[in-house]
């Protein structure tokens, strides 16, 4: 599967493994993972909500607006939901090109789009209470570029 | 009919994920016009448009697009993935 | 080991399980490895030769060049030497920092500065015989963008 | 005495991968006009000079270096890393 919502974790290596192995002709493999940050031990967990269903669409959509773009060979997207604490991945990207210009810039175009146009939310649990994570202006303007 | 979503922040202010709307709005802002007339909560989710997105049908979209046909539309902070 | 030159394969998945568990406060981490390709099965073998020595040098060189100049939680590469079947791994690099575009431009630039710095020479074997593999103008273009 | 080091194809060429030069040559440049002098191998090694890169004692410089104090000189071709 292509692109991949769960509450679960996933196991990092065991999918760059996978996927490096089914992707036959690439020369170049980039992957990218998000992980939670312990904000120096001031976050005590993250709760991501999303819009089940909306969330399949969009990331098959950027998805395959980057195979569209790129010479890759494959792509690959899988983000969390749900409760999860620091040091925990929240989601994952990989691509595979022949070149690694193509694999290094397919993966940042899906992160910028995942950014700002994947229907996730995030809540930070810390000293403070809970907050809201807001968006960043550099996040909109970081899509510009493509 | 139409079902209307909220998230995050908006949800939590209107106190409810999902509400079924019988509307004659043709756009999505004439929507959120009868909207913020159904509680004090739903005019302060409201109040400030330029901190919400909207999706029509689970397609992102601007407050100016119409609503014929239309069945589900969700209002939403920016989203923050990744 | 932050450097690595060896003639063995190495496992990429616990490669980067292992990195990535080891970078503490990094919000994400960005990883390129780089495959034998298979030219539609025109290769059948590549041997890669080094300068022992220098090879080392020189990537702990550019390692200390990308820490330096993003603000990088950690950075890791493997390099192998020696013969290599199509779909092997030859390298990979890994960099973890606590924003998404230090994790991406660091492991560019490493890629970058590996390709024309690094003393690795590769030889193919194909159905053509013997063929040093050319270095690309782009290649060295591709550093000046640094 | 100089260590003279060759990779690649310039190391097939000349046919070792090393050898020991006693040379006053002042420069990479000088050492090269000496070497192309030991066989018709070494002039066909180094008879295009753009396709020949230096490193001395590894840390790679230009044609120009000084050789005063140098343990160990290296010539190979563009390098073909990642």
């Amino acid at each position: 599967m292509s692109v991949r919502v769960q509450s679960a974790p996933f196991d990092m290596g065991a999918e760059v493994a996978a996927f490096t192995a089914s992707a036959p002709g690439a020369g170049a493999v980039v992957t990218f993972s998000g992980l939670v940050r312990d904000e120096g031990g001031s976050l005590s967990a993250m709760e991501i909500e999303h819009y089940p269903g909306m969330t399949e669409r969009a990331l098959e959509k950027i998805r395959a607006e980057a195979v569209g773009r790129w010479s890759l060979t494959d792509a690959m997207v899988i983000h969390r939901y749900g409760p999860l604490k620091p040091g925990e991945q929240i989601m994952m990207v990989a691509t595979a090109a022949r070149h690694r210009k193509d694999a290094f810039d397919a993966a940042e175009f899906l992160m910028d789009y995942l950014k700002s146009r994947a229907p996730f939310w995030k809540k930070e649990f810390g000293a403070d209470g809970e907050t809201w994570v807001a968006a960043k202006d550099d996040d909109e303007a970081a899509l510009e570029r493509w | 009919m139409i079902d209307v979503l909220y998230f995050a922040w908006i949800r939590e202010r209107i106190g409810e994920p999902k509400e079924q709307v019988e509307t004659t709005a043709a756009t999505v802002a004439d929507l959120v016009d009868e909207l913020k007339t159904r509680s004090e909560a739903h005019a302060l989710a409201f109040s400030d448009m330029s901190a919400i997105r909207v999706a029509v049908d689970q397609d992102l979209t601007e407050m100016t697009a119409p609503l014929n046909g239309v069945r589900e539309v969700a209002f939403f902070p920016p989203m923050t993935g990744g």
